[in-house]
């Protein structure tokens, strides 16, 4: 039975397309540095098939556990299934998978992506009252599990409120830069923005590239337009100090962490950890004291 | 400037024509414009302020397609330089910062260029590596996070304006005619379309074809440096794990329809940044349509085969459409 | 079948053939006949319109009016495949097939012999050395065919033709690299083909070849048909007026008027040239005012000898000078910047850069000379493009046309004056008269003594032995890479250099007996 | 002497480089690693044997990628929601895909246009088409899955060669076999030499264009049938980028990229290479994101560059054959 301190862990991260990815993968090696885990990185590069390399070269390594940020939610199985045989204790970070595969992995430490959009909407629908209000919507990634999530969840919230009205939905691929432009082109086609009341960005980073485009149309973000966004990037709060931004959603980088005691629970008591580790989606707004929050995330490699 | 745009253009300004013409129906404000804060607004200016980064692309695109090659890392050297801008910008004067990122771009046109013309790669891969590297280089000198500046003047190259025209389209405008004035005011042009269409037999004729190749890479390079710096300037920060990403096939494909062929030979700088243009309008008409997003790809495909189509050499545009109708109904 | 009296049937039968490209009338209502067993020459100057005939007919181009009747019966081909199948087999002028597969492949692409669905690699390759052998080829057709010369490349795309087993042959320009020996043995095949009755077409500029073939003659000129005459009946200089238009200069005879000029001043020296496994080292002074002539068997160096003079090829062993002084010659850049110019004998691959227009193409090596930073004006180079075009009689005599669509003889024009643009001081010509018509043939010939008489120095690869011995001050003869004799004065004819290249030969002769 | 051949010169970088990883880690040099880097790269080695046919004839097939999507998607919702019996649905999407090979090669010949762009229109095309089927991915329960992902022969040391992997293999010799030995294979290589000139010499040209793309996409088909079973389920974005993974196994593996030259075999050996590369940097794990994309590159660089520089030397004595003149 390996020691806490000698432990190996091999995570298969998803890649760095976000600032926020980039916490989370630093953020990991901290906590594993915390606690002398040897963690091994390999870094996926947004694809599957490197994902599921990965967590195979990490079974022929014979690493104590593995970690897993899964890039999507279907197809584990069959690796999964090898890492079991190889008694490998695999540990979900991040998103959680499909059903089919619920006993094939130790635990996964989550946050609920639905519940985020649903933060988000039940905070705008709670800030708008009663007043009507025409929303626009930037998605993530066509196709990311995520993204699918985040609009559900805003949907539901939206859906109980007559009065709010998502009136365009197009893709910022989770981009500053596609953010911008994809709200340039909301606020031409909305009136110069006159026509819209609040933005739902699902990450932070188009919501910086939106705020940048209100701007420069002229309009005053976080007060002729509302702003409700999901991750907690340092950026956004400079923008909510600023009084650009208004709410944000939070969504942990510290996914390893628990994963981490969790793993040494197993291995040196046999504690089984309960199938689902959920992380708090904590709502953030101007009046939080977005400036402790600024200077708490900024050294945490977003 | 006839030797800029030669007579093939007609399909070209069809297509963008056409193009905008179905943008504004499904935006009736497409063509409005207003003065906002010293400079123009509307979804014109949108077409052309966000159509710069490919523009520029495809004028370093256009040469390096013309000696036959073709340059696959434009993207990466984005995201480099924009990230080698980004760090720089606060504590180093404009000038600072733009030779160092243009510098950076350079080197890597030269890295490109060697791999090419000295080692005799074939340019898709030798350029494939520098493509998966050059990102990673970006991510390292970000760390993978988003660099973010406040410099005005840095700020102003992605977001000011001359005269009400956002600075990227005059920076562009003024590539183009820089570029135009280079290539067909020296004999680079002719040198160079030589090398592509022939380059034994220019070797022959005593052309340094080899220099020739070095140059359009290099040139490539400069190019997509400068669309790197826009980008980051843009949105005040560098995203080396997004900025440019698969550009590099927006501009490839802004120079065929350009009608520039990638086996190498004629080409003509003022068609390839027309050719942005033509994508750029499209993905802006797609943005304003109110679509769901999902349709985007699909709208893009048949928009691109019908761009194509219009001037394939067998059609050769309306003329020959007109023709084969012509012909089909005596 | 119809015509079963008449002794000679015809085979083919052309009527009112027109085609045109865009603004160019390449044919105008052109008729023309082959009958069954017959070899029939079309000719014409450079751009008269034979190949473009010959495409039509084989509906490579689709033609704009006319129609072709095969065996009595209407044909109308879309492409090469559909005309093969029809039973019209043809060497293309162009065409060197494809260099990147085997020998074999060429010879039996898309008819390789199969079972179950694969390819007799084995059977192919036997079979492809049997055809070669007809031709009295013996090399390795496993190899890559663009291992190997033009001129075999050339018998390949003959045999193959020939073993297609079709009703028509027809052959353009199929003799324009190949030396004496080859072309008595295509003649041979074509007699015996002849014999099965199968129509042969043949075109060729060498007059001399086609009174000894050809039972007929068709005529073209611009695009129209000038007339058709048995062979035997039609005199030469009558002939020669058909194709153009006008009387031909007299141009045969042997450069007697320079001989007694001043002692010339040498132009450019090379001293043990040479380069291991290409070409021995050789020895060799170039004059002003001097024409070399290059002779030698297929693959005896000459072209070889060409490059390495020009800077094409590196040399790995003694020196060039110029001027007396001894010079860097790494790089055709180098050869250009001493003066030197070089017409590649293979003026397609190595040649012309087909998508650049005429204008273009002339004005490349000067201004690749000039460097970057000195570019001829617009103005500069339509001059120069107009001043070359007439010197040489290029046609279409539009400086503005793409090269590629230019008749082979015309392209080569251009390359002529691609170099003489740069005013060289000497020009290394690789069978500069290669697919040249008899007027501009005599032309150039004309022009190689006028470059020289202006001082220039020639190095001219060719062929044909009469024409060496017509303009050459001297003679070198190759053998096996290496220079072996070198001939001048009075000693310059025909049978003296066949001796000189035939010493190997019966050599050779004796070694595989 | 004859030089070492190009492909031979591949199969030795191959193994060096294998060595040299095993020397690093002891791991690498197990039948496990070796299964795993075929079974992991089975998608990969069928759509690069399909690309290898277009690149040869001087072609080039963006869309692979994307097909490889889209079929992933069609199979996983025919099966799961549609109800379809999974053979009827494979037969179906391979169908599918050639069509849509067959309709791209078309484009080009009829119209004459660059294969480039107008397989890239493809590539957006395909996928655009996954994204309207199904921006979720949609796990695949059929028993056939769990069979099939299941079967493998063991090999001596613990390794399995997955049945994936034997496909592969099997679509490899197959590809070469047809490439090789057959009259469309020779014809492949005579369109890529030269287009007009194969036409002159009787070739349909039209005709092989139509079906060399055909047979990419059906490869790519069989790939995403293969990458479906790989991850029992259909996601509209996987397979993103392979088409530039497939190209560059292509060129590494030997073909030249304008045409006329190549070998299905040297593909394959580039397929090996690049998994190598990804074997190698994943055993090492301790590379940060961008680490591991500058060292992809570094690998890539070394491997092709190890590679020329070798098959420059071998041809160093060019001892041009000096034939028998008559
Ligand atoms: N594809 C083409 N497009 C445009 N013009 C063409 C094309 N092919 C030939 N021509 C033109 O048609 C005319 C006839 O050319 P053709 O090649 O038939 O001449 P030719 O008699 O075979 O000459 P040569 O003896 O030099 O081979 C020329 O003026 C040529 O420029
Ligand atoms: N009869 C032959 N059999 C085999 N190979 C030959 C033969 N003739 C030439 N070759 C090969 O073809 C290549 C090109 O020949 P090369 O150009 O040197 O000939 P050349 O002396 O310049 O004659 P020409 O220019 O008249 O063709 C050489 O590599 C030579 O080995
Ligand atoms: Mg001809
Ligand atoms: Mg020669």
């Amino acid at each position: 039975p390996a020691n806490a301190a000698e432990l190996t862990i091999g995570f298969s991260q998803i890649g760095s397309e976000s600032g926020w990815r980039a916490a989370e993968t630093s953020v990991s090696k901290q906590e594993a540095a915390k606690r002398k885990v040897n963690l091994k990185i390999a870094d996926a590069q947004q694809k599957q098939e490197n994902q599921i390399k990965a967590i195979r070269s990490f079974i022929a390594q014979n690493v104590d556990a593995i970690f897993l940020a899964p890039v999507v939610a279907t197809g584990w199985d069959a690796v999964l299934k090898e890492a079991k045989e190889a008694k490998i204790p695999v540990v979900l970070l991040d998103r959680d998978i499909d059903p089919s595969g619920k006993d094939l992995y130790l635990t996964a430490v989550t946050s609920d992506s639905v519940h985020e959009g649903e933060v988000a909407g039940d905070w705008l629908a709670k800030t708008v009252g009663d007043k009507a209000c025409n929303i626009v919507e930037l998605q993530g990634t066509v196709g990311a599990s995520v993204a699918a999530n985040r609009k559900k969840g805003f949907d539901t919230a939206v859906a109980k409120h007559a009065n709010l009205k998502i009136v365009r939905s197009q893709t910022g691929d989770f981009t500053r830069a596609k953010g911008k432009e994809v709200m340039e082109s909301f606020i031409k086609a909305e009136g110069g923005g006159k026509n819209i009341c609040a933005v739902y960005a699902h990450n932070d980073d188009m919501m910086v590239g939106a705020i940048q485009a209100m701007k420069e149309a002229g309009l005053k973000p976080g007060k002729d337009i509302l702003t409700v966004s999901i991750d907690a990037v340092p950026d956004i709060f400079k923008a909510m100090v600023a009084g650009e931004a208004n709410a944000t959603v939070e969504l942990t980088p510290n996914m390893a962490g628990p994963a981490f005691d969790a793993v040494a629970a197993f291995k040196e008591k046999g504690t089984v950890p309960p199938k689902w580790i959920q992380t708090e989606s904590r709502l953030l707004t101007a009046t939080d004291n977005p400036q402790k929050e600024y200077d708490s995330k900024k050294g945490l490699g977003y | 400037m006839t030797a800029l745009l030669p007579r093939r253009g007609l399909a070209q300004i069809l297509a963008l024509i056409v193009i905008l013409a179905v943008d504004r129906v499904v935006s009736p404000q497409f063509f409005d414009l207003r003065l906002q804060d010293g400079r123009l607004f509307g979804s014109l200016i949108d077409v052309l302020d966000r159509g710069t980064p490919v523009a520029l692309l495809s004028l370093g695109m256009v040469l390096v397609i013309a000696t036959r090659g073709i340059d696959l890392s434009v993207g990466a050297v984005m995201a480099i330089c924009g990230a080698i801008a980004a760090s720089l910008a606060d504590s180093y004067s404009l000038p600072v910062v733009l030779a160092a990122a243009l510098g950076a771009g350079l080197v890597c046109g030269l890295w490109n260029g060697f791999l090419v013309a000295v080692l005799g790669m074939q340019p898709i891969v030798a350029t494939l590596i520098l493509m998966v590297a050059g990102r990673g280089i970006a991510q390292l000198i970000t760390e993978g996070r988003i660099v973010t500046f406040t410099s005005p003047d840095l700020v102003w190259l992605g977001n000011g304006a001359i005269l009400g025209v956002p600075v990227p389209v005059v920076i562009a405008l003024g590539m183009l005619i820089l570029t135009g004035a280079v290539v067909r005011g020296s004999a680079l042009g002719l040198l160079i379309e030589a090398t592509g269409g022939n380059a034994r037999a220019s070797e022959l004729a005593g052309v340094g074809t080899r220099a020739m190749i070095l140059a359009v890479y290099v040139w490539c390079g400069v190019c997509a440096a400068l669309a790197g710096v826009i980008a980051a300037a843009d949105i005040m920060g560098a995203d080396a794990n997004n900025a440019g990403l698969w550009l590099e096939l927006d501009a490839i494909l802004a120079v065929v329809i350009g009608g520039t062929s990638l086996f190498g030979g004629r080409f003509s700088l003022v068609l390839a940044v027309l050719g942005a243009l033509i994508i750029q309008t499209m993905n802006t008409g797609i943005l304003l349509s109110g679509y769901p997003p999902e349709f985007n790809l699909l709208v893009k495909a048949v928009v691109v085969l019908a761009v194509l189509l219009l001037q394939s050499p067998k059609l050769s545009g309306f003329a020959g459409i007109m023709a084969r109708l012509r012909r089909a109904n005596p | 079948m119809e015509n079963s009296l008449d002794p000679a049937p015809s085979l083919l039968e052309v009527r009112g053939i027109s085609k045109s490209f865009a603004a160019v009338r390449a044919l105008q209502e052109v008729d023309f006949t082959l009958r069954a067993g017959e070899i029939h020459a079309l000719l014409g100057e450079n751009g008269a319109g034979k190949s473009t005939l010959i495409k039509v007919i084989t509906g490579v181009f689709p033609r704009d009016a006319g129609l072709v009747r095969l065996g009595g019966e209407e044909v109308a081909p879309r492409s090469a495949k559909a005309a093969l199948e029809a039973g019209i087999a043809t060497v293309y002028q162009e065409v060197n097939l494809l260099p990147n597969l085997s020998v074999a492949q060429n010879l039996f692409l898309d008819r390789q012999p199969m079972r179950f669905g694969i390819v007799r690699e084995g059977e192919m390759r036997r079979r492809a050395k049997v055809l070669l052998a007809d031709f009295g080829l013996d090399i390795d057709v496993a190899a890559p065919l663009g291992n190997y010369s033009v001129a075999i490349q050339h018998v390949t795309a003959i045999a193959r033709a020939v073993d297609l087993s079709a009703r028509v042959l027809i052959l353009d320009e199929p003799t324009a690299s190949l030396d004496r020996h080859e072309v008595e043995i295509l003649f041979g095949i074509m007699r015996q083909l002849a014999k099965r009755g199968i129509g042969i077409v043949f075109v060729s500029h060498f007059l001399d070849q086609v009174y000894e073939i050809s039972d007929r003659i068709t005529v073209l000129r611009n695009g129209r048909l000038v007339g058709e005459r048995e062979t035997a009946s039609l005199p030469r200089l009558e002939l020669i007026r058909m194709m153009l238009g006008r009387e031909l200069a007299e141009t045969t005879g042997a450069r007697t008027a320079t001989s007694d000029r001043l002692p010339r001043e040498v132009c450019a020296s090379f001293q043990n040239y040479g380069k291991a496994g290409y070409v021995a080292p050789f020895n060799l002074e170039l004059r002003h005012g001097e024409v070399v002539g290059l002779a030698g068997l297929l693959g005896s160096g000459r072209t070889e000898t060409a490059r390495l003079v020009f800077g094409a090829e590196r040399a790995d062993g003694g020196q060039a000078m110029v001027a007396g002084a001894s010079i860097r010659l790494q790089s055709p850049r180098d050869g250009v910047r001493h003066g030197f110019g070089y017409c590649p004998e293979e003026r397609k691959t190595d040649g012309i850069v087909a998508e650049l227009t005429v204008r273009e193409n002339i004005v490349l090596a000067l201004q690749a000379k000039r460097g970057l930073h000195r570019p001829l004006s617009r103005r500069e180079q339509d001059e120069i493009a107009k001043r070359y075009v007439k010197m040489l009689d290029i046609r279409p005599p539009d400086p503005e046309r793409p090269v590629g669509l230019l008749s082979g003889g015309n392209q080569q024009k251009a390359l002529l004056a691609r170099w003489l643009a740069t005013s060289p001081r000497l020009l290394v010509l690789d069978e500069p008269t290669r697919g040249i018509d008899v007027g501009a043939h005599a032309e150039i010939i004309r022009l190689i003594r006028e470059l020289c008489d202006d001082g220039l120095a020639l190095l001219v690869i060719s062929s044909e032995l009469d024409e060496i011995v017509t303009y050459s001050d001297r003679v070198i003869v190759l053998r096996d890479r290496t220079h072996v004799e070198e001939l001048s004065g009075e000693a310059i004819d025909v049978t003296n250099i066949l001796g000189a290249i035939a010493a190997d030969g019966a050599a050779m002769q004796e070694a595989r007996a | 002497m004859k030089g070492l051949s190009p492909l031979l010169i591949t199969a030795i970088v191959l193994v060096a480089g294998f060595a040299a990883c095993a020397v690093q880690f002891p791991n690498i040099a197990s039948t496990r690693v070796i299964g795993n880097l075929l079974t992991d790269n089975a998608f990969l080695g069928i759509v690069a044997t399909g690309m290898t046919f277009v690149i040869i004839s001087g072609g080039i097939d963006l869309s692979v990628g994307s097909v490889i999507g889209f079929t992933t998607v069609f199979v996983a919702l025919a099966i799961e929601r549609w109800g379809v019996p999974p053979l009827v649905a494979f037969v179906a999407i391979l169908v599918l895909s050639a069509a849509f090979g067959a309709a791209m090669g078309a484009i080009i010949h009829v119209f004459d246009l660059p294969p480039f762009i107008v397989t890239l229109a493809g590539m957006f095309l395909a996928r655009g088409a996954s994204f309207l089927l199904s921006t979720e991915s949609v796990p695949v329960t059929a028993p056939i899955y769990s069979t099939v992902s299941d079967f493998a022969l063991r090999m001596p040391g613990g390794g399995r060669l997955s049945a994936i992997a034997i496909i592969m293999l099997a679509i490899v010799i197959g590809g070469a076999l047809l490439l090789h030995l057959t009259r469309f294979g020779a014809n492949v290589y005579a369109l890529g030499g030269n287009r007009a000139t194969a036409s002159l010499m009787g070739v349909a040209v039209g005709k092989m264009t139509v079906k060399i793309y055909m047979l990419s996409s059906l490869f790519a088909g069989i790939a995403g049938i293969v990458f479906s079973f790989y991850t029992s389920a259909g996601y509209s974005l996987s397979a993103v980028g392979v088409e530039l993974d497939s190209i560059a196994a292509v060129v590494i593996g030997g073909t030249l990229l304008t045409g006329g030259q190549g070998s299905v075999i040297g593909t394959f050996l580039g397929v090996l290479i690049q998994g190598m590369i990804q074997t190698y940097i994943n055993f090492d794990g301790t590379l940060s994101s961008w680490w591991t994309k500058i060292a992809t590159g570094i690998l890539l660089f070394a491997f092709i560059a190890l590679q020329q520089g070798l098959v420059a030397l071998a041809r160093r004595p060019v001892a041009k054959r000096v034939g028998a003149a008559p």
